[in-house]
């Protein structure tokens, strides 16, 4: 789950790390009130869940009224990679003679916390790791310990952060961590760590995600969730629980387990297909979510076929069978070809269940794909 | 032979009178699995499928000589259920659950280091050995005895190919779904270092997916140190860059590394040849047979 | 540093541990008003810093208004092992059927933390640790983890605590030790945590003790610190922040560093004489620290002699001899004879600037021992 | 020969630029100790007494190639001082500072347990090699070479008895101040061990004192394991039940371990004669020579 920036900056500076003055605004009107209070210049920032604000013109530097009215005009309202703007942050701007980079993630190949610290702050630090990943000071962190002070002051020093800021860096990045832990978060930065002419620190950008699974021990970060999702389907897909990624294609796949999903998608590429995305409905699935699966995908006007993959371990055959026949037949006509193949548990006794004259019923993974394609073919081709 | 668990393998469920721990409790000693103990906390002295329950795991390894765990714990307590299995003397753990927060998993690994108990898991399906015994939920009917090995990240995917297996007559000695989480206590490699001590293993799966490096540090391992022949298959090859897969693992950073092409072409540099379909896959190892 | 029972008790209250409802009171008044807010019967607790104050006679049960006015006046006031009770707290009275004991310290020889469960509670606890350890299971602590909540209720089940409460006491100690490390506790116990007739469990005697060397880090627990001592001596070694011990003799005994004034008593009684005391000046001290060592010493009206032995290290002989030259020059006559042993550090610079008209000077600790011994002798038998 | 430190040894001292820090530093250097360097936060790129300092141990250790560390830091923020030397490569850790919480250094002796390097202390007076080299803040000029090993709970009581040693001609193949607090780095044994290993040590002085049950342990060890013969000294005969006299660890339970008596006895069953003066301990050691 992410956070905006305005939601993890408050954190930030509740935490003790200093940030600018801002105020959050929903209206233009609201924006240029902000921007008079904490004084121009004003950096008027989009809040969405986006990457890259800047380069797409979601941050805009308002040296006066005048300004502050276009600018927020432009933003608010603004599509930003599929998402609309809804609300900006209206901060005070920094005058800075360096940016830095400090951040803490989890190294999943070490199984360890890992701070990170650079002097290339300000820009796209995934394009410095890239390039230049020895710009990047790296420290693993004993996760039973924690971040030790000196840990992080060795990877302040490691970075070349100049000597006047150093401690100040070394404290923002202690402060980080145990926010990392306390917050349960996955990824946590500040980029850029603004230093000004006196020699202040200012943490002038906020990243903050928060793991998933561990949302219900985190209550009040679980409120401030901003359900925004691309397009309805993916806002369907969060209402039924799915795990639901939208492609390109015109097959829809439903199946059971990331793996098996991902290799149907793969296959239906591998017989000359597209497919339309991604869903799981994972492990042990009854009859209800079968039938949202299918409503799911049907809703998906880019479909033209769908192929319906169930390998059963936890999740039972003749359950998947029933939900299948259920969502069918509330159709008049069903809307677009349905291929089903189940294996494993109670397999047989799905397949008796299925209703021939609704769905298409394929033994083999291999025919149920080739014939999704075909039909998706053909319905495309109508 | 086979490795980790066999018909000697003395079962304790973790969580066994929940929903899930009760069923694949049953489950289990259908297929034949030595299940000896149950351990729920303030629910010692219950029976469940005349299983008897204690309220830790160190009275079930004591009275029941329990030398392996299944975990069906709920992830808000499953951390906890690790770290206590993790203080006895078990030989091995295995965690079924789904959902663990990523830290509290960081602090079991560090935990595991200190420890000789070897955790396959979380969000895994198990492991099997054919005839002998089941620890998960692997639906057991598919699996056949023979002589090939497997290791897979994902669930079902493993049941596919070993369907396609067994479906040929080709056989297995052990199959182990290592999970698909960030974090987990045995690796491709941990794996494929005990097929390739293993005599009657004769050749090996090994089912990878996107993100991560897992594969490609594989890839190597295979590469300098294994005789046994190894077939790969990769998941994810359409998946975009940068979504992620409903395993938390399976996310492409774009970065060159974790991409399913970056590890068919580590696996292949390795002499691995990689199926573009499950059937493939199952090919490959009949060649080898 | 010690609590009382009462400042524990808030503590452990805060914390969400099941306390009796009670209030402090410091008159009888106050006391009797106590008890007829929290309802009879009530406990009347004497709120001092010393063990064993049940045997002792500083807690009574009172079961009207006439009881708790005659036991608080009993107990206000009293002396309890040389402390004047200033303090009760009056406590609603538990309807319990069973005592257990709960607690948590260090365990040095492992240099870990450890847990500790019994189902003798409400008893001496070191007692039963001397007399039947196997009644008391332990669970020892990882401090870089901390309590596991699958340790705790090991460690209670290993205790062989009531089915029925068994969760509960778990969850009591899973929160005490929080309250250990967080709060950088040396030890913390409850003895006894009482079970009621329907299986509720309540902290009925709190203890919790403070690292000192902590105390830096734990300012809210500093200001709670209750400077009683035993008399005037103890407190005014308090005030000058000596390690101070008050024994039985009368050789007075001043030293530097634990071990070597430890030796020194035991030369004193080893050469037939009576340590007066046990006094640390500590390492590196300078004039003023042994003038107010003297202070102290010749205002212990035990004290027949002195006997000062310095080993230098970063203790400075001469800085050593200033101060007693000047300690002693403020005297008209010197109170008692002093002995003077310097080695060490500019031991020889300190014994030319000693004056020995003021002082005896020994060169050996033997020698120095052996004639503050013959000293104290005499001026005992004048 | 000698224990643990020679001539070799090339020290960082940790707090360096503090009072007492610099001050041990120029008497460590008189001494003839080789001070390479020091390490203060913030403070990288000074000099204290000709001797560069760093920011962090780890660039200490690399510039200067140091191999043992000395530190003065004060004691809140000497665990993570101790953490930091710990987390390097280097051989000797010598802790000085008095008053680290008893849970911290709980927490740094579990880092210890992970890692190859030594730690002495905290709370003690350091470690000394006559002639060769002192890491500490013991008084130089009292000790002399030779062949009696010296291993102490406490600081000026150490100087005592080393002061009767040197006294009577008796020099010193190393000796160690271990410290007095509840949690130390380097046991009783553990300095045992290694003069028991060392060629030039003909016999050991073990001071120690009441509060703990490491004489008692050491007895035990010795009684097992040592040929090198062992005098003892035990100070707090008179300390009463209950009071702490001091040092943290000197406090005597009252449960019949800890006491004064119990460690004499313990001693005197290893074979190990325990004077009752400091002067009768040098009267033991030169029977022994």
């Amino acid at each position: 789950m992410k956070l905006h920036e305005y939601q993890a900056k408050e954190i930030f500076a509740d935490a003790g790390i200093p940030v600018p003055e801002s105020r959050l605004a929903t209206s233009v009107d609201e924006a240029v009130d902000a921007a008079e209070e904490v004084g121009y210049p004003v950096a008027i920032k989009a809040q969405v869940h986006v990457g890259g604000r800047g380069k797409a013109g979601g941050i805009k530097i308002a040296s006066d009224g005048d300004e502050a009215r276009q600018y927020a005009d432009e933003i608010l309202g603004m599509d930003l990679k599929g998402y609309t703007v809804e609300q900006v942050l209206v901060e005070a701007g920094v005058d800075f003679t360096n940016e830095l980079y400090v951040g803490v993630t989890m190294d999943r190949g070490e199984g360890k916390p890992v701070a990170m610290v650079s002097t290339q702050g300000g820009v796209d630090i995934e394009a410095v790791a890239e390039e230049t990943p020895e710009a990047i000071a790296r420290e693993h962190v004993d996760p039973a310990f924690g971040l030790h002070p000196y840990q992080a002051r060795k990877v302040v020093f490691e970075a070349g952060i100049p000597r006047e800021v150093a401690m100040d860096v070394a404290s923002i990045l202690t402060t980080l961590y145990d926010l990392y832990e306390e917050r349960d978060a996955s990824d946590i930065e500040i980029n850029p760590v603004m230093i000004t002419s006196d020699d202040e620190v200012v943490a002038a950008d906020a990243v903050m995600n928060i793991d998933d699974d561990a949302l219900f021990r985190q209550p009040e970060l679980a409120e401030l969730e901003d359900e925004t999702y691309e397009d309805d389907l993916e806002r369907k897909a969060g209402e039924y629980g799915f795990d639901y990624v939208r492609l390109d294609g015109n097959v829809g796949i439903i199946g059971n387990g990331a793996g098996l999903v991902m290799t149907t998608l793969d296959l239906v590429d591998y017989y000359g297909g597209a497919p339309a995305n991604f869903l799981d409905i994972g492990g042990g699935a009854k009859a209800e979510r079968v039938t949202n699966a299918l409503d799911m995908v049907f809703s998906d006007s880019n479909v033209d076929a769908v192929v319906f993959n169930i390998f059963g371990g936890i999740t039972r055959g003749d359950e998947v069978a029933k939900g299948i026949n259920e969502a069918l037949e509330a159709f008049e006509e069903i809307p677009k070809p349905v291929v089903v193949r189940l294996a494993g548990t109670n397999a047989e006794e799905g397949r008796e269940i299925l209703n021939d004259e609704l769905v298409t019923v394929e033994e083999t993974l291999e025919d149920a794909v080739q014939r999704a394609v075909e039909y998706a073919d053909e319905v495309s081709n109508e | 032979m086979s490795i980790l668990v066999d018909e000697n393998t003395r079962v304790v469920v973790q969580g066994i009178t929940g929903g899930e721990g009760k069923f694949h409790t049953e489950q289990m000693m259908e297929y034949g699995t030595n299940v000896v103990a149950g351990a729920v906390p303030g629910r010692g002295g219950q029976e469940v499928e005349g299983v008897p329950v204690y309220d830790t795991v160190d009275e079930a390894v004591e009275e029941e000589d329990a030398n392996a765990s299944v975990v069906f714990v709920p992830p808000a307590f499953a951390a906890d259920a690790l770290f206590e299995a993790l203080d006895t003397d078990l030989d091995l753990v295995v965690a079924i659950t789904e959902g663990i927060p990523t830290q509290d998993m960081a602090k079991v690994k560090k935990r595991l280091s200190e420890v000789d108990t070897r955790l396959i898991g979380p969000n895994c399906p198990g492991i099997i050995t054919p005839g002998e015994a089941k620890l998960g939920i692997l639906p057991g009917n598919i699996f056949a005895d023979g002589n090939v090995g497997l290791v897979s990240r994902s669930g079902t995917l493993t049941y596919q190919v070993v369907d396609n297996l067994t479906g040929r007559g080709v056989g297995q000695t052990t199959a182990i779904g290592i999970g698909g989480d960030p974090i987990i206590g045995t690796s491709f490699i941990d794996a494929l270092e005990l097929f390739e001590g293993d005599e009657e293993t004769e050749a090996v799966v090994m089912c990878g997916e996107i993100g991560g490096e897992d594969e490609e540090e594989a890839a190597a391992y295979i590469a300098e140190y294994m005789d046994t022949p190894v077939a790969g298959f990769i998941a994810g090859r359409t998946a975009p860059p940068g979504k992620r897969m409903g395993h938390a693992g399976a996310i492409v950073s774009g970065s060159g590394t974790g991409t399913a092409e970056s590890k068919i072409d580590a696996l292949n540099d390795a002499g691995v040849p990689v199926g573009d379909t499950p059937e493939e896959v199952a090919d490959h190892i009949e060649d080898f047979l």
